[in-house]
């Protein structure tokens, strides 16, 4: 009876800090499985979601992890979205051979034989978004903003290494980090203020993640930057999270996405449609990390379908290559490294809580594991396919750590 | 000049002790055991003792009387380094200043108490209530490693015997009534076996026959320890005192015999009614 | 492009003070006429779009201002008929043509879309209606649209304009604003004698477009006693920004003290003096943020009142969680204040799935309304915000009044003997268990108020009351259990100590220094800011 | 003797030990020996749930010993759980080696990318096992010393000691956040290959750890059993009762606190020391305030001031939240929030005083029997 | 006035009270003497209903009280000095007078003169926390307490306990004449004898859990104290 279903484990935070962001990519899960299953399933069986709730606590992802491949021998497993959770979780899914698909932008620095990264790395998300910036608004002076954590001190290190390398001077970026759910901006809004009124056009590049965005964007609303003035991009607020907040004084600033929900394409009105329909809610949006989710199941499917088999194995060789409708009007392709190519949009809020979208890349980026702009990682690449290696240095032409074993 | 006020030879340095129990044999050498001397102390500038003078002598058996409110609780307080004076010095013997200690450094060296609220371990038994209140090494690797001796437990015995407690030895303190819980405190002082003990209103409480059991007791300590003894209770007061001393007002207002005390008009007017 | 805007500015500006003049020269044939610039603005691409916008505010038409203050604010709508007609939403559903102001009739119009604008053109429209707002009647507007002039940057050809319109201007702060518009374009003069005199001129100004351009020529101007004179006034600007800045980071540390007091004062109740550890405190005043945003649901034609609706309301809906938990939980664990502690964490769990199950996990939106928004500004260089200003003062008010309820009333001092002595205190009459309800009630409410207050400042969602929790015990612990003054404070202290440390150690360890001195200082008091005093308290 | 002392009279905590050697035998075998096809065959998963329960059981061991017993409650002992994982997390990071991602030989994989050009100098020694066993047990001993020494000092108690251990977890959670600490910042340290030259992911050394895991927890119970069973416990209690009290019965107060907050805070790092392994990565969560709250509900679930019922609880909260998050991933909170909620009300002395109860009900029915 | 019938009382598996009478006529001072722990206080505290009993009646005044609760006791007229005066300590003298002032049916908010006229000390000491005072004065701030609320019963739990001598002379002037004036009925558990003689005009002696004798005052021999009160 068993062998009748094939399981895919759902591995989102229902609950805790994170059950804000996580709980929408459980019910896009569950609508994708359904959805897979009125087609007729997977290799002629139905598929059966296996939801647990690892609550926002990182060691108990890496439990629920074991309990999903081992207990209930999901053959893939879609979840996690902090950067935390996934390092959490990377062990065990690589002991266990399982398969994870990640849907969150991230800080890159990272390719394992069994995860799929189907997020923005920072070469699709924050790279273009400076360039834009930089080239079209002409912004010459730069406040880095974020939440004190890997992802956002990261992307900033990329960021001030990119910004030098194209002449930005030193006293010109300003860079700030706050503690998680940061509240109380009243004076780092008033020193970006200050910051911003030297002449010289200034823009925020903000990595504030999740709670604290609310009241960064209410204290920048009162304190009377407006967008023209000072704009923000963020790469952490997208509809979801506009959707909890007044929009009005945001009007204007800027987030860079792989999708939005404003992109008006067949595919993603079908997909709107789909989901609005699926949770009952017309007031319901949706979100970049959906789009990765849609991405990376349906390339999951045809990998199956290629394959013949659910095998780990067998599903890391035939996966990379597929390629799959993505919901802007491209098309995504998992590459070598397990990541896959995106587009880059940038778009401004409106009032309704939407994006403009007012800049994109021509085609499509492939994301990269290894920043070009990091001292440590530049001379590094991952390549499952030829390599089998996550992490090749191409100057020693040597497969680096332990997955050379 | 105060017409209470001895002095206490001052030649003698005194030391540097940390440890009382530990260090020098005690030295009374001029008679007193106890020097407190121009003692003042004062809550949110209301003076509880006002330059208080006091000197119990070594065995001595000592009753201090005073209105409610005179500051015999709060001098006690002072000796056993629960409140520190404002000003003020006290000595125990001739060297050990008890201004610099605390109070489990006090009570080791020698100074056992009996609250006024009686206080005991009310989650112990009443064995275990005299168990700690055993004199000895009270220091956190000893009692951690090592069990009382046959000595102390004979000791334990006796006293429940003398407190007439022997029945309720593991009955939990807490479910004591109140009057035993006064006996169960005293008994704690015994296993102590201070120099000197301080036993505030030891009978109240307690029935007439009670109470001389209490005299008893008391008075048979005297001699072998100095005794400090606050009491209301003219009756037993009466039957055990020495010599008395009398507070008001936080300094002393009549000090001598109970005859001489009783018929000072000041003690009269103050404390016991025509 | 930054001089193409320029010039445009000026243009248009000079057109805007031709208005006043005689209106024979105002209109300038050569152009498209304006319906159908309107209509354009309807079609075509962003660039286009900013183009069409350009052309309309240069017909000086009537309705130009209107049209572009509509695009501005996202109420220019178009349909999808063909051709499309350009409307502007004046209410709910209500539209009227953008040409002309006719009303049109809604049912037949289909569904409409917004005109999208981005940011450049958001500007663009800002500056042009800066430059109309010049000889506006209200002086304020004046006084904005030479702010934006500042803040746009002043040439040359804008100097004698301004001037001009300075003769006739009747408002003192716009005469200020405007003589020192003309000296920072004058700044960049050739002239030295100018130079100097606008060096001179701006001494003290707080525009921060000044400070920059004195900086440069006290930098790098060739005459040194210009730079001389440009770095006397910075000094005084400089002087004058050090005390504004003092100003503001005491403000900002009392603005964050007041949310620490509105998030522990019901804890200080509740916690403080009647002694238990309500570890759901957090999640009343998440009850309290939700009720707001029902109630804004409920009215959402009145969101500028729907505060003071909220206040009452949360009071109420809080309180009464905090009577059924008092009754249903705590009543039974007097006595066993720790156990408190446990149960309270259970209901907290249960609260914050109760919010999830019923709100969703989402945050929910809260909108602020315009009254407090926005900011009070003091100078260029000094400005409160609304919403920071009157949460401020509610803190204090919520404070005063719960004061007096505990210490003018029966039920304060009922509170206190319960607190103190259980059964003693039935023993004179008091109903323990109606007091008992009744405090925790009262605590819980005002957890609810905080709970409003929260709103208007950050995400409304389950996680509101865990964001809360810890900082609220430790105000009231630091200010001195059962010390309601305590604990006033300990909120402004710990809020104005943050404020002042974090300009040089970052937020994350301004808060770590801040917990440091915290664990010191109880070492010092360790009872707290305000301790008990007395006998009983020591033992 | 000694074991005389140590057990009788304590039926439910030779109950509870011997139930955990009776877990630390046949779990081993049934992992290691059974097919895993026969029924009675023990997953992998479930040695290394069992493990990280055994762990948080020593920790609320721990925590039960000052709380139940000193009557200290502190809300920041996770902070010594977190730090003994750290240290731990430190050894298994040098043993990494070269074996990172950026092949590094010396440098973990996130100082690497933060462009860090040395070793900070408190990392160096952690490569070797002993030094870094020693931090495991002198890191928080010494933490919990100072910070003891400080507070018992000025007589700090209740809730005012329990914020400030609150405030102590709390900041050094934010500290470890920072990635400046060189402690890896949010993420924390994971990616871990071996301890002690063995695989960290081989079943044998898994069954290793909960082996380790299971024999410290039962040493350690012996250990506190030692200390309340003494006459130190005895005073221990009468502090907890009546502190002032004590003091004038010639007892330092501060130092009895002092030694038995210390030795809780090892005992803790010790736990947090065993879970690292098991779970494979430590980071600043750990030091959250909110997981030190849990600790104490899981002491206070299990029953307080009996040292097996904070095993007891540690074990049955944990489980408890292990079968409803799979069983109820959307509404677990509210069985969880309610289990706590009844415990308080229907059973005062936790989850073991159902056992009293019991016993209670037997005994005097026997009594009564007596003429 | 009181009316105590066959009651029994444990705590926990200890029976302390056994199928126990008393009746305490209006008007009259009655007083409780017998050995420590016989249960004298317990049996105060059924009347307040601190301790609710488990079977047997208490009817006050008339009416049957027995499930009444302690603050319903208070307020249909039980006024209660216990053992050990349980002062707030963290309330003003004032304070602690004026919390009485809420169970009396009048709804006066003052506190009435006669408490001052016979404590002339609690005037002094007006604004202090109740805990920082003596002992004495805490004794005569628990009688003024229960007083405060007018009861028609004043229970007291050894009031002279630590109470210096011409105070005590005073305390047991003024429960007589509030006995004599006001025609309040006293229940007072004292083990001076003395005292009691001079106060009270019956005795009840308790012994294990029982009265075993009573009557008037006068009656109270020599021969009775011999076999009920020494050890
Ligand atoms: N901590 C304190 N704060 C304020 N006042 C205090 C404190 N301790 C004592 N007092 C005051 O000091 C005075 C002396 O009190 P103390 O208890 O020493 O009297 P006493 O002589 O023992 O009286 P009694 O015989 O009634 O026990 C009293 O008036 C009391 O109110
Ligand atoms: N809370 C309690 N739990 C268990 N037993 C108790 C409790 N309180 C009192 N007892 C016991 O009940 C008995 C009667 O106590 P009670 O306090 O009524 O005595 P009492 O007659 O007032 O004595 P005293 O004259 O000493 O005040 C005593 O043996 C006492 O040990
Ligand atoms: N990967 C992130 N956003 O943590
Ligand atoms: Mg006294
Ligand atoms: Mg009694």
């Amino acid at each position: 009876q068993e062998e009748d279903t094939i399981k895919v484990g759902v591995l989102h935070s229902l609950s805790g800090t994170m059950a804000i962001s996580e709980t929408t990519l459980k019910d896009t899960m569950l609508m994708l499985i359904e959805e897979q299953n009125k087609k007729g399933g997977l290799l002629g069986k139905q598929l059966e979601p296996v939801v647990v709730d690892p609550a926002s606590n990182w060691p108990l992802f890496a439990e629920k992890t074991r309990e999903l491949l081992a207990q209930e021998e999901v053959d893939a497993i879609f979840g996690c979205w902090t950067s935390v959770s996934r390092k959490s979780v990377l062990p065990v899914v690589e002991e266990l051979n399982g398969l994870l698909f990640y849907p969150v932008q991230y800080e890159g620095e990272e390719s394992s034989r069994n995860v799929f990264y189907t997020g923005a790395a920072p070469n699709q998300q924050a790279i273009p978004a400076v360039d834009y910036l930089m080239n079209e608004l002409e912004v010459k002076r730069w406040v880095l903003a974020g939440t004190d954590y890997v992802y956002p001190r990261t992307t900033n290190k990329i960021l001030a290494a990119y910004l030098q390398s194209k002449g930005v001077a030193e006293e010109d970026i300003m860079i700030n980090y706050t503690p998680f759910g940061h509240s109380d901006w009243q004076n780092i809004v008033s020193d970006i203020k200050r910051f911003g009124s030297s002449g010289k056009k200034t823009a925020v590049v903000s990595t504030i993640n999740g709670d604290a965005n609310v009241p960064f964007y209410r204290e920048l609303g009162n304190q009377g930057i407006s967008a023209e003035d000072i704009p923000v991009v963020a790469f952490s607020v997208g509809e979801e999270e506009l959707s909890g907040i007044d929009a009005k004084p945001l009007v204007g600033h800027m987030a860079a996405w792989n999708y939005f929900m404003s992109v008006d394409t067949d595919e993603n009105n079908a997909f709107i449609d789909q989901w609005l329909e699926y949770i009952g809610n017309e007031d319901r949006v949706t979100n970049d990390p959906m789009e990765a989710h849609y991405i990376g199941f349906n390339m999951w499917v045809k990998a199956v379908e290629k394959a013949g088999t659910t095998d780990s194995d067998a599903v890391i060789d035939a996966i990379v290559g597929v390629e799959v409708p993505n919901l802007t009007g491209g098309t995504s392709k998992m590459l070598p490294n397990h990541h896959i190519t995106k587009p880059v949009l940038l778009g401004e809020i409106q009032e309704d809580g939407q994006f403009l979208t007012v800049w994109e890349t021509d085609g499509l980026v492939a994301g990269d594991a290894w920043s070009d702009y990091l001292e440590g990682s530049k001379d590094l690449k991952s390549d499952w396919v030829e390599l089998d290696c996550g992490n090749y240095n191409t100057k020693t032409k040597k497969c680096v750590g332990a997955t050379a074993e | 000049m105060n017409p209470f006020k001895h002095a206490r030879n001052w030649s003698t340095k005194a030391l540097p002790v940390k440890d009382p129990n530990f260090g020098h044999p005690l030295d009374t050498s001029h008679g007193p055991i106890l020097y407190v001397e121009d003692v003042s102390v004062s809550f949110d500038g209301f003076k509880a003792l006002n330059n208080l003078n006091l000197y119990i002598d070594e065995g001595e058996l000592r009753c201090i009387i005073g209105p409610n409110g005179a500051g015999k609780t709060t001098m006690m307080d002072v000796i056993t380094g629960k409140t520190k004076p404002d000003e003020g010095s006290i000595y125990f013997g001739q060297q050990i200043n008890l201004r610099e200690l605390s109070e489990h450094q006090i009570a080791r060296g020698g100074i056992g108490r009996k609250f006024q609220k009686p206080t005991v371990f009310e989650a112990l038994s009443v064995y275990e209530n005299l168990e700690l209140a055993t004199a000895g090494n009270k220091k956190f690797w000893f009692t951690l490693t090592r069990e009382l001796t046959g000595e102390q437990r004979d000791r334990i015995d006796e006293v429940l015997h003398t407190i007439g407690l022997a029945q309720s030895r593991f009955n939990s303190a807490g479910n004591l009534s109140h009057g035993q819980k006064q006996w169960l405190e005293i008994g704690m002082l015994l296993m102590q076996s201070p120099r000197v003990l301080l036993v505030d209103e030891p009978v109240a409480g307690m029935t007439g026959e009670e109470t001389e059991r209490t005299a008893e007791l008391l008075t048979s300590l005297a001699g072998k320890h100095s005794v400090i003894v606050v009491e209301h209770d003219m009756a037993f007061v009466r039957s055990i005192a020495r010599k008395v001393t009398v507070l008001h007002q936080g300094s002393v207002l009549a000090e001598g015999s109970m005859d001489q005390v009783q018929s000072d008009p000041k003690v009269v007017e103050v404390y016991l009614g025509e | 492009m930054a001089l193409l805007k320029k010039s445009v500015c000026l243009w248009i500006a000079l057109g805007a003070f031709l208005l006043t003049l005689p209106s024979a020269y105002a209109q300038s044939p050569a152009e498209p006429d304006f319906p159908t610039l309107v209509d354009e603005l309807a079609s075509g691409s962003l660039s286009k779009r900013g183009k069409t916008v350009e052309a309309i505010a240069a017909t000086n038409h009537e309705r130009a201002q209107t049209v572009l203050k509509a695009l501005l604010e996202g109420s220019l709508e178009s349909t999808r008929s063909d051709p499309r007609q350009v409307l502007i939403e004046t209410g709910t559903d209500t539209y009227v043509l953008a040409a002309n102001g006719e009303a049109v009739n809604a049912d037949n119009l289909g569904r409409t879309k917004r005109i999208p604008i981005h940011n450049k053109l958001r500007s663009q429209i800002k500056t042009l209606l800066a430059q109309m707002n010049l000889s506006a009647a209200d002086a304020d507007v004046r006084l904005r649209a030479v702010e934006q002039m500042i803040s746009d940057g002043v040439d040359g050809d804008s100097i004698a304009l301004l001037q001009q319109l300075k003769a006739d201007e009747s408002s003192s702060d716009v005469q200020d604003a405007m003589d020192d518009a003309v000296a920072l374009a004058q700044l960049e003069s050739s002239d030295n004698e100018t130079r100097l005199n606008a060096a001179k001129q701006l001494r003290g100004s707080l525009y921060p477009e000044v400070r920059g351009a004195l900086q440069i020529v006290a930098d790098n101007d060739s005459e040194s006693s210009i730079r001389a004179e440009a770095q006397r006034s910075l000094d005084s600007i400089d002087s004058k920004l050090k005390m504004f800045r003092l100003g503001e980071n005491i403000f900002f540390g009392l603005s964050l003290g007041s949310v620490l007091l509105l998030s522990a004062i019901g804890l200080a109740i509740t916690f403080g003096v009647m002694g238990v550890i309500n570890m759901a405190h957090g999640e009343l005043m998440m009850i309290g943020a939700y009720t707001t945003w029902v109630i804004q649901q409920a009215f959402p034609n009145q969101i500028e009142y729907s505060l003071f609706m909220a206040i009452p309301a949360a009071f109420v809906v809080s309180g009464l969680v905090g009577i059924a938990i008092e009754r249903g939980v705590i009543q039974f664990l007097y006595g066993r204040p720790l156990e408190t502690l446990l149960a309270t964490f259970g209901i907290s769990l249960i609260l914050q799935q109760a919010a999830r199950s019923i709100f969703s996990p989402l945050n929910r939106a809260v909108s602020l309304p315009e009254w407090m928004s926005g900011s009070l500004q003091i100078n260029p260089a000094f400005s409160i915000t609304f919403n920071r200003l009157y949460i401020l003062l509610f803190g204090l008010m919520v404070f005063f009044a719960l004061l007096a309820v505990l210490k003018k009333t029966s039920l304060g001092l009922k509170v206190r003997a319960v607190s103190q002595n259980r059964p003693m205190a039935r023993a004179v009459g008091v109903r323990a268990s109606w007091v008992d309800a009744m405090t925790f009630g009262l605590g819980s409410g005002v957890a609810g108020i905080a709970g409003v207050a929260l709103s208007q400042l950050t995400n409304v969602g389950p996680n509101l009351g865990q964001a809360y929790i810890i900082d609220s015990f430790m105000v009231v612990v630091f200010g001195g259990v059962g010390n309601l003054w305590g604990t006033l404070v300990s909120a402004m202290s710990l809020g104005v100590i943050n404020k002042f440390m974090e300009p040089f150690a970052g937020a994350v360890l301004a808060k770590v220094l801040i917990l440091v001195l915290l664990i010191l200082f109880i070492q010092k008091k360790p009872k707290g800011l305000f301790p008990q005093k007395g006998r009983a308290a020591a033992d | 003797m000694l074991t005389q002392r140590l057990l009788t009279s304590d039926k439910g905590g030779m109950l509870v030990l011997g139930l955990i050697a009776l877990t630390c035998i046949l779990v081993p075998i049934l992992n290691l020996a059974v097919p895993e096809s026969s029924p009675f065959h023990v997953s992998t998963f479930a040695v290394t749930l069992l493990g990280k329960f055994l762990c948080y059981a020593l920790l609320a061991l721990a925590l039960d010993l000052i709380w139940g017993y000193a009557g200290i409650l502190s809300l920041g002992h996770g902070a010594f759980f977190a730090l003994g994982g750290y240290a731990m997390g430190m050894y298994l990071m040098r043993q990494i080696g070269d074996r990172g991602k950026y092949g590094d030989p010396l440098l973990p994989d996130f100082m690497v990318f933060l462009n860090w050009q040395e070793l900070p100098w408190y990392w160096h020694g952690f490569d070797m096992f002993w030094f870094a066993a020693l931090m495991i047990v002198l890191v928080p001993g010494i933490l919990a010393w100072v910070f003891g020494w400080l507070a018992f000092r000025s007589r700090v108690t209740g809730v005012y000691f329990a914020i400030i251990t609150q405030a102590l977890t709390y900041a050094l959670m934010l500290a470890f956040f920072r990635n400046e600490m060189g402690f890896g910042g949010n993420n924390g340290l994971t990616d871990f290959k071996d301890i002690l030259g063995f695989s960290i992911t081989a079943d044998s050394t898994r069954i290793g750890l909960f082996l380790a895991s299971g024999i410290a927890l039962m040493l350690a119970y012996l250990a506190c059993r030692y200390i309340v069973t003494s006459r130190a416990g005895k005073v221990i209690v009468s502090i907890r009762d009546a502190e002032s009290r004590t003091r004038f019965s010639g007892y330092q107060v501060e130092s009895y606190k002092l030694w038995l907050f210390v030795f809780s805070a090892v005992l803790a790092g010790i736990a947090g020391a065993l879970y690292v392994p098991q779970v494979g990565i430590i980071n600043p969560g750990e030091f959250s305030p909110l997981n030190s709250i849990e600790l104490v509900v899981w002491v206070a679930t299990g029953g307080r001031g009996t040292l097996y019922g904070a095993i007891v609880g540690a074990f049955s909260v944990n489980y408890g939240k292990t079968v409803f998050t799979t069983f109820y991933p959307e509404a677990w909170l509210f069985p969880l929030g309610l289990l706590f909620v009844l415990v308080t009300l229907v059973l005062p002395k936790g989850l073991v005083g159902l056992i009293g109860r019991f016993k209670k009900s037997k005994s005097t029915s026997k009594q009564e029997e007596q003429p | 006035m009181l009316n105590i019938q066959s009651i029994n009382q444990y705590y926990g598996q200890s029976h302390i009270l056994w199928d126990l009478d008393l009746e305490l006529p209006e008007g009259s001072c009655g007083c409780l003497i017998g050995r420590n722990g016989v249960g004298k206080t317990t049996l105060l505290k059924c009347v307040t209903g601190l301790l609710p009993i488990k079977d047997g009646q208490i009817i006050f005044n008339g009416k049957d009280v027995s499930k009444a609760s302690t603050e319903n006791r208070a307020r249909t007229g039980i006024g209660y000095v216990p053992q050990g005066r349980e002062i707030f300590p963290l309330l003003t003298v004032e304070e602690n007078l004026k919390i009485s002032l809420g169970a009396r049916g009048d709804g006066t908010s003052k506190i009435p003169d006669l408490i001052y006229e016979l404590f002339p000390v609690l005037q002094e000491m007006k604004h202090r926390r109740g805990g920082d005072l003596s002992g004495g004065q805490q004794q005569q701030l628990a009688i003024g307490r229960a007083l405060v609320l007018d009861p028609k019963l004043l229970i007291l739990d050894e009031p002279t306990e630590g109470i210096q001598p011409n105070v005590v002379r005073d305390i047991g002037n003024v429960i007589r004449r509030l006995n004599e004036e006001f025609g309040l009925t006293v229940l007072l558990v004292e083990q001076k004898l003395p005292f009691a003689r001079k106060v009270a005009d019956h005795f009840y002696i308790m012994e294990r859990g029982k009265v075993e004798a009573t009557g008037a005052m006068e009656e109270l021999n020599e021969d009775l104290v011999q076999r009920y009160l020494s050890v």
